[in-house]
């Protein structure tokens, strides 16, 4: 870990970094019509994750079994593939996008194109990342457990 | 064409050389991240004219938009790329406490040995 | 016919995304072998689909019109490359599951494998510039990985000169697209030959230079192979083996479409001239050292410039030569390594200093590494003999006599060096002493035995069968050779 | 027939596998092969008119297809092959004990037969190149049988490097036939009688071929080496078989070039001083073998003349002269096999009184000596009697270069009577200053009989010359229709006959006198000592080219590179006008000049800043305003792209610094320096140049227009960038994403290694 424990950076984490993830989130749906998109809001993500490292929050106990980077990075990946594959399915080439359209009582016409599905996995993946750099590069390399490898 | 920028384009990949240059690792690694902010800056002044960004809705005359998802792609790959070097510095740290980028032993090796065929001289013994 | 091409990039990624998400060796493996059978299975439906239908494949992904969108785009020479590049990563997956070395050892081993297949295959599909520049980062990016997957001493060390010089390469690459896009306005390869005939000669050249300089250091041509003589040796044999067979080539054909469809004609000279120093150069390099990794590392260099060769004389049958060189290298080049592999398994070395008298100890390995060193040297009746005998031909059709007359300079070289490994490595008093009551050096190490002897069945089919194989190089060339082909059948007319 | 082939292949495979330990069964195995091939060949050679062809299409496209044709030239040539190599591998029974190394022997001996047949059947030259590697292929491995030691290696290598050498030669003339006729088929060759100097050339290249295979001058002294194999092998290939490839490739090709000056001069000065040089070597050799190698090289440079020179007398002459020279030169060293086996020695100079002990091997020896040494009524005399009678005419023919073939052939004869008599003096004499040689026991029946059968041959054919001639009639009329000629034991008193007898006079006089331990002056330079300084060039040469050219340094590396970069694009710029200036402003904004400038000042200090992470942070510096340019641009992902990414790698950068010193070791100082900076400054300078030049040469419109136009109507959204990326170039996303989680995949790795590898050290530690 880097230095000691900051008393502000950890109270500022906590607040914080549930607030950048729900950013990320947005960002990342809304980049389809304004400056924004998967790899914007998984870094955005990553980055909550560096401010939650800094503040010294230990991310190997809780955060280690819950979130393994490799998985973040595998299942991103496999929703980005798969979003790619699926037309295929319905004789259409790689990647060929669909928009539905639904007309929800009270909020009025939702839009889903299925490239916001693909840039989700995008999401996903730079989270993994992001988390997966971070934890083998900043961990302790002696002690610590080895990272992504079920031991 | 913004002249400023032809010239940080110069400047930058000037520097990137001048880095990848030198033995240490770090330096070489920094080499490596202004190269890749080189190219970048010039595929999109090269390939493309300011403008407004290309958001339909907006205003104004568009930039193109294809140079700058080249350019987001690569930005993203030599993120990559640059984490890796990172870690194969990190590395060469752990085994053997320096960063230095060190020639090559086997190549060193067989510039200093006498010329061998098959490990062993040149047979020329028959009679 | 979308899934066809799709799927042999697609396949492997997906194979890779899955193969993350486990980390049962037994499970990455069989997705492993699923995703590369998968891959395999509609390369060759893309190939046979290629050859009955006479006529270039093309799927425009996301179902954009093709000057818009990524094509994917098979004609006869790209759905060569993909067959035989598939079929080798699968063999050679197998082989690295015998060696016990690769993936035993991490469980990044399988998805990033699986990632080298898909930017091979992409990397041969891509109907686009800068498509093809991700395809070269993913395979790239894989290659660092597994080069360095054991992270010892040596690799890491020898992991940062490669690394480092094949950034360069991305660098040069990314420039030269760019510029390419700045000056045209597209990066689609149909699109291309037309916007770049119309540029003046100098930014012409400009672009033309760098795209070949960047393709250049992937296929390790003189003066910018340095890398691989220094890296290769130090990855486990069955990862050299896959680079060896593949990466380089990756590299060749890439050249051979940037002479044939952006820039038809363009460096014929300079590339002959290039070719004459890798041939020489590269085998100078081979005879010089005493380890077999090594020598084999800078022997592939020198091949290399037997297809540069071919690309510069650029003829009808120079390019013929040149795809059967390219896919006769290939196997052999691979099978070799696999060899060196089951020496270096057995007696922890590949060092002349270190062994002796392997021909002695088993007849067999012997005789696997006898052939495929034959073939490399050129001998008959190796398909090796037949891709030289084609390049000469051509050299001396085309009135090349000098540059010809190198070639077989060289192949004496070639010669030598192969000699030098077999007198190195299998004459002489056993040495080291095998260990008590070892069968046989290819009965211990079964699966990469068979694995490499298989190998070496395809080297030896390929001579056999270079009658048909050498109709289907002409014809390829004969393809290549008329690029409004290919622009037709991507744009439509 | 050609199922016969093959069968010396499997005979072969499965001499080295299956019967890897019983080598006797193989090799009886083998013999019956070459009787079967023996018993068909004749079959064939007088059922049909001597020509039964196959042909077995390769690559249809290059013209490449294996055509063996058996005429009555391939008939002898095969039935030699085969006869010999039944008689010499039965003779390998008796002289090798069955290990595996006999075993080895077995199968490369009778693939090897298999092969020659093949080459000696080759109806073209394409064919003929085929077999011709394989033969130097397999005759590496039989010289190199034991590769223990290092003079059997060296041999092995020298034999192969040599003949690999004019192999490449040949295969350089059969690529230019095949280029410029179409055709490498001698039949074809021959209607054709092409002219012309790629042509001469070609000829050339094939005959420098012949020339390394049948150890002609100056490729000669390959063969000598070759005797470190053991003796059946120098029996067989080495005197009696490979080395006639090259001399039946000169049969085959003399009557389509044999009129060329060129070549007639090269076959006559090369086979004549190989003859001659032969010959007085054989004078000097002490060691029985070696004599009898070095005779093998006068009598090829015979064999050479006669069959290349191009005259159809010579041509039958050749022929003949090639089967006699076949049978005593392959009983002569069975026989000197016999007595090394008998007394373990082959030393001429001590050897003593075998022939008392060894009476039947002694006479059979002499009397193929004799017959090597042209004497009546042996066979060598017959054929010798018919090559000197076409020469003494040559001149007429072919002009002053027969007179030249004559002289070098009189001397020639008579060194070989001379180095005849001094074998059989040597080997079987009794000398008086030597104890006598101890023989351990009487040679086996398997060891005299093949030598039996051999020497009576020569004998019978040549007491019954004139039917033996006519035997060879069809033989020679194959290779060239006029090449008709006759034999006879008694030609009557000619000047052929009175050459002959002071030629046999002189030369059993010098051989008698000369001494046994007559030691030879070193010659400055022999073919061995150029081939030996020309293989130590390549390999020095090659050290020193790779010293320079991969000096293991990557900044050297990067140089290079770099500096191709440089060179090409300066090379395009100078193609065209300079980059002109006409839409140039100094920059977009005031805003972007100012942070272009700063960025300029962050990258300089970045550069040379000797902290690192000064460096690290203001790398990030640089990232961040090269994102206010991005924004400024109008391209608010990328800035914002930039910006995370920057924020991150500078996290990861200071992760990795912690761990490294502070500073940066060494720089290098002084005119290096101030060469890097050059180098690099003009790097800068080149590049921006060429970008500056392209950036004003774009004609068409960009694709990014319709991209703008589709975006929201058909991709369903309203940043185009974004659509681009997910959307229009999503492959490139999807490989862009896969790149970067192998990156991640990797960077853990590399940390889990290093844990892995340092784990075992700590818990050594704490013990």
């Amino acid at each position: 870990m880097i230095g000691r424990r900051s008393v502000i950076l950890t109270e500022a984490d906590r607040w914080l970094f549930p607030v950048v993830l729900l950013v990320s989130v947005y960002i990342t749906f809304r980049g389809h019509n304004a400056p924004g998109g998967g790899f914007i809001g998984g870094l955005i993500a990553g980055a909550a994750f560096i401010i939650r490292y800094l503040a010294g929050t230990p991310l190997t106990d809780r955060w280690h079994r819950a979130l393994n980077p490799t998985t973040y990075i595998g299942a991103g990946l496999v929703i980005a593939v798969v979003t790619a594959l699926v037309p295929l399915a319905y004789g259409d080439t790689l990647l060929e996008s669909a928009i539905w359209k639904w007309n929800v009582p009270a909020i009025g016409e939702v839009k889903l194109v299925s490239s916001s599905i693909f840039d989700l996995g995008v999401y996903f993946l730079v989270i993994g990342v992001v988390l997966l750099s971070l934890m083998s590069l900043g961990a302790d390399p002696v002690h610590d457990e080895e990272v992504g490898e079920e031991s | 064409m913004s002249a400023a920028l032809i010239v940080l384009i110069g400047v930058l990949f000037a520097s990137g050389t001048f880095l990848l240059l030198q033995r240490s690792l770090t330096r070489i690694i920094l080499g490596v991240g202004i190269m890749a902010n080189a190219v970048n800056v010039l595929i999109l002044s090269i390939g493309a004219r300011a403008g407004e960004a290309p958001i339909i809705g907006r205003d104004g005359e568009f930039t193109d938009p294809v140079p700058q998802a080249l350019v987001l792609t690569a930005i993203v790959i030599g993120f990559g790329i640059t984490a890796f070097l990172l870690a194969l510095a990190w590395r060469g740290w752990t085994i053997d406490g320096n960063d230095d980028v060190e020639d090559d032993d086997e190549d060193k090796r067989v510039a200093s040995a006498k010329p061998l065929l098959g490990g062993t001289e040149v047979p020329g013994d028959y009679q | 016919m979308n899934i066809a091409l799709a799927l042999p990039i697609a396949a492997p990624l997906l194979g890779a995304a899955l193969s993350m998400l486990v980390k049962q060796l037994f499970i990455q493996r069989i997705i492993s072998f699923v995703a590369l059978g998968i891959s395999l299975a509609s390369s060759i439906v893309v190939v046979a689909k290629v050859v009955t239908d006479n006529d270039i494949l093309v799927t425009r992904l996301g179902g954009w019109p093709a000057q818009i969108a990524i094509t994917l785009v098979a004609d006869r020479f790209a759905a060569l490359m993909l067959i035989v590049s598939i079929s080798i990563m699968a063999l050679v997956l197998i082989y690295s599951i015998g060696q016990q070395a690769s993936d035993e050892h991490s469980t990044a081993y399988h998805p990033v494998y699986l990632v080298l297949a898909a930017g091979l295959a992409q990397a041969f599909l891509a109907g686009d510039l800068f498509n093809l520049f991700v395809a070269f980062e993913m395979m790239l990016m894989a290659s660092y990985v597994l080069l360095t997957l054991e992270g010892t001493n040596k690799q890491i060390r020898s992991g940062v000169t490669y690394v480092v010089l094949n950034v360069v390469e991305s660098t040069i690459l990314l420039l030269g697209i760019g510029l390419v896009f700045a000056a045209t306005g597209t990066v689609s390869m149909a699109e291309l030959p037309e916007r770049l005939a119309a540029l003046p000669d100098g930014v012409q050249m400009g672009l033309n230079l760098l795209l070949l300089v960047a393709f250049g250091i992937k296929a390790a041509v003189f003066p910018l192979y340095f890398w691989l003589p220094d890296s290769y040796p130090s990855a486990p044999s069955s990862m050299t083996a896959v680079f060896a067979g593949l990466l380089t080539k990756v590299g060749v054909y890439t050249i051979i479409r940037t002479e044939t469809l952006l820039f038809p004609g363009g460096q014929s000279t300079l590339l002959i001239v290039v070719a004459g120093f890798t041939m020489i150069v590269g085998v100078v390099g081979a005879i010089s050292h005493t380890q077999m990794k090594r020598v084999l590392s800078f022997h592939i260099v020198s091949q290399i410039g037997y297809m540069i060769l071919g690309v510069g004389l650029g003829t009808q049958a120079a390019l013929a030569a040149t795809v059967f060189f390219v896919l006769h290298q290939i196997p052999v080049k691979t099978s070799i390594f696999l060899v060196e592999g089951i020496i270096e398994k057995e007696t922890g070395s590949s060092a002349f200093d270190d062994i002796d008298g392997l021909a002695k100890r088993s007849g067999l390995l012997a005789v696997f590494f006898m052939l495929p060193a034959l073939s490399l040297a050129g001998l008959p009746p190796f398909s090796g003999f037949v891709a030289k005998l084609g390049i000469l031909r051509a050299g001396f059709d085309n009135g090349s006599y000098v540059i010809t007359a190198v070639a077989i300079f060289g192949s004496l070289l070639t010669l030598i060096s192969m000699i030098k490994i077999w007198m190195g490595l299998f004459w002489g008093e056993v040495r080291p002493t095998p260990p008590a009551g070892r069968v046989g050096i290819m009965r211990h190490h079964k699966i990469m035995s068979t694995t490499s002897i298989t190998l070496v069945g395809v080297t030896l089919a390929i001579a056999v069968l270079a009658g048909p194989l050498y109709d289907y190089s002409v014809q390829a060339a004969e393809q290549l050779l008329n690029p409004m082909q290919y622009v037709k059948a991507v744009l439509g007319s | 027939m050609f199922v016969l082939l093959f069968a010396h292949f499997i005979v072969a495979t499965a001499a080295l596998t299956v019967l890897k330990s019983r080598p006797r069964v193989s090799a009886v195995l083998g013999i019956c092969v070459f009787v079967a091939t023996i018993i068909a060949t004749l079959q064939w050679g007088r059922t049909t008119d001597g020509v039964r062809e196959v042909s077995f299409n390769w690559i249809g496209d290059l013209g490449l297809s294996l055509h063996l044709r058996l005429d009555s030239f391939a008939v002898m040539m095969v039935l030699i092959i085969s006869v010999l190599g039944a008689l010499v591998l039965a003779y390998s029974l008796a002289y090798f004990d069955p290990d595996e190394t006999t075993a080895r022997f077995t199968g490369f001996f009778i693939a090897f037969a298999g092969v020659m047949s093949g080459l000696v059947m080759s109806a073209d030259l394409f064919t003929m190149f085929v077999f011709w590697e394989l033969t130097s292929v397999l005759s590496f491995l039989l010289i190199g049988l034991h590769s223990e030691s290092g003079h059997a290696r060296a041999s092995a290598l020298r034999a192969l490097l040599v003949t690999g050498a004019g192999g490449l030669c040949l295969l350089a003339g059969v690529a230019l036939f095949q280029v410029e006729l179409g055709t490498t088929s001698f039949q074809e060759l021959a209607n054709m009688a092409p002219t012309g100097t790629v042509i001469t050339v070609a000829a050339i290249l094939v005959l420098l071929g012949a020339f390394t295979k049948s150890a002609q001058f100056p490729f000669h002294f390959w063969l000598p080496g070759a005797m470190a194999a053991p003796t059946p092998v120098s029996a067989y290939l080495h005197s009696a078989t490979m080395v006639k490839a090259g001399i039946v490739l000169m049969a085959r090709m003399s009557p389509i070039f044999g009129d060329l000056d060129v070549w007639r001069w090269m076959v006559v000065v090369a086979g004549g001083i190989t003859m001659v040089l032969g010959g007085v070597r054989a004078m000097y050799a002490t060691d029985a073998k070696l004599l009898l190698a070095h005779s093998t090289v006068s009598q090829l440079g015979f064999l050479g003349i006669l069959a290349g020179i191009g005259i159809p007398g010579a041509t039958y002459a050749a022929v003949v002269h090639l089967a006699a020279h076949a049978v005593f030169k392959a009983a002569l060293f069975l026989s000197v096999g016999a007595v090394d086996h008998a007394v373990g020695s082959r030393d001429i100079r001590t050897l003593s009184g075998v022939g008392r002990q060894m009476p039947l091997v002694a006479i059979l020896a002499t009397l193929s000596a004799a017959s090597m040494a042209g004497i009546i009524p042996l066979f060598g005399f017959a054929t010798k009697e018919k090559a000197l009678a076409v020469l003494l005419k040559a001149d007429d023919k072919v002009g002053a270069v027969g007179n030249v073939a004559l002289a070098f052939v009189v001397v020639g004869a008579v060194l070989s009577t001379a180095y005849s008599v001094r074998f059989v003096r040597g080997v079987f004499g009794t000398k008086k200053d030597c104890a006598p040689s101890h023989v351990h026991h009487a040679p086996s029946f398997l060891l005299v009989a093949p030598v039996v059968l051999l020497s009576s041959a020569s004998l019978i054919a040549g007491l019954f010359a004139k039917q033996t001639g006519h035997l060879f009639d069809a033989v020679a009329t194959t290779l060239s229709p006029e090449a008709t000629g006759k034999l006879a034991l008694w030609p009557g008193v000619n000047t052929a006959l009175i050459v002959s007898v002071i030629v046999v006079a002189v030369g059993a006089a010098i051989g008698y006198v000369f001494p046994l331990a007559a030691t030879a002056r070193e010659l400055p330079v022999t073919g061995d000592k150029v081939y030996l300084s020309l293989l130590q060039g390549i390999l020095t040469g090659s050290k020193k080219i790779t010293k320079y050219t991969q000096n293991g340094s990557l900044q050297t590396y990067v140089v290079v590179t770099m500096g191709v970069v440089i060179a090409t694009l300066m090379y395009s710029l100078a193609t065209d006008q300079l980059p002109h200036f006409d839409n140039m402003v100094i920059a977009d904004s005031p805003l972007q000049f100012g942070v272009v400038v700063l960025c300029i000042v962050l990258t300089g200090v970045v550069t040379f800043t000797a902290h690192r992470f000064v460096a690290a942070l203001l790398l990030g510096g640089v990232g961040f305003a090269i994102a206010v340019i991005f924004a400024l641009f109008g391209a608010p992902d990328l800035a914002l792209t930039q910006i995370l990414v920057e924020t991150i790698v500078l996290v990861v950068f200071l992760l990795v610094l912690r761990q490294l010193p502070s500073k940066f070791e060494r720089s290098i100082k002084g005119s290096a320096r101030t060469a890097q900076i050059v180098f690099s400054v003009s790097v800068g300078l080149v590049v921006a140049l060429f970008a500056l030049l392209v950036g004003n040469s774009r004609q068409a419109p960009s694709v990014g227009e319709e991209y703008i136009t589709r975006s929201s109507p058909q991709g369903g959204g309203n940043n185009v960038v974004n659509v681009i990326l997910v959307d229009f170039r999503g492959v490139d996303t999807m490989g862009e994403i896969t790149v970067l989680a192998v990156a991640a995949l990797g960077v853990a790795n590399l940390v889990n290694m290093a844990r892995r590898q340092r784990k075992p050290k700590v818990v050594e530690a704490s013990q």
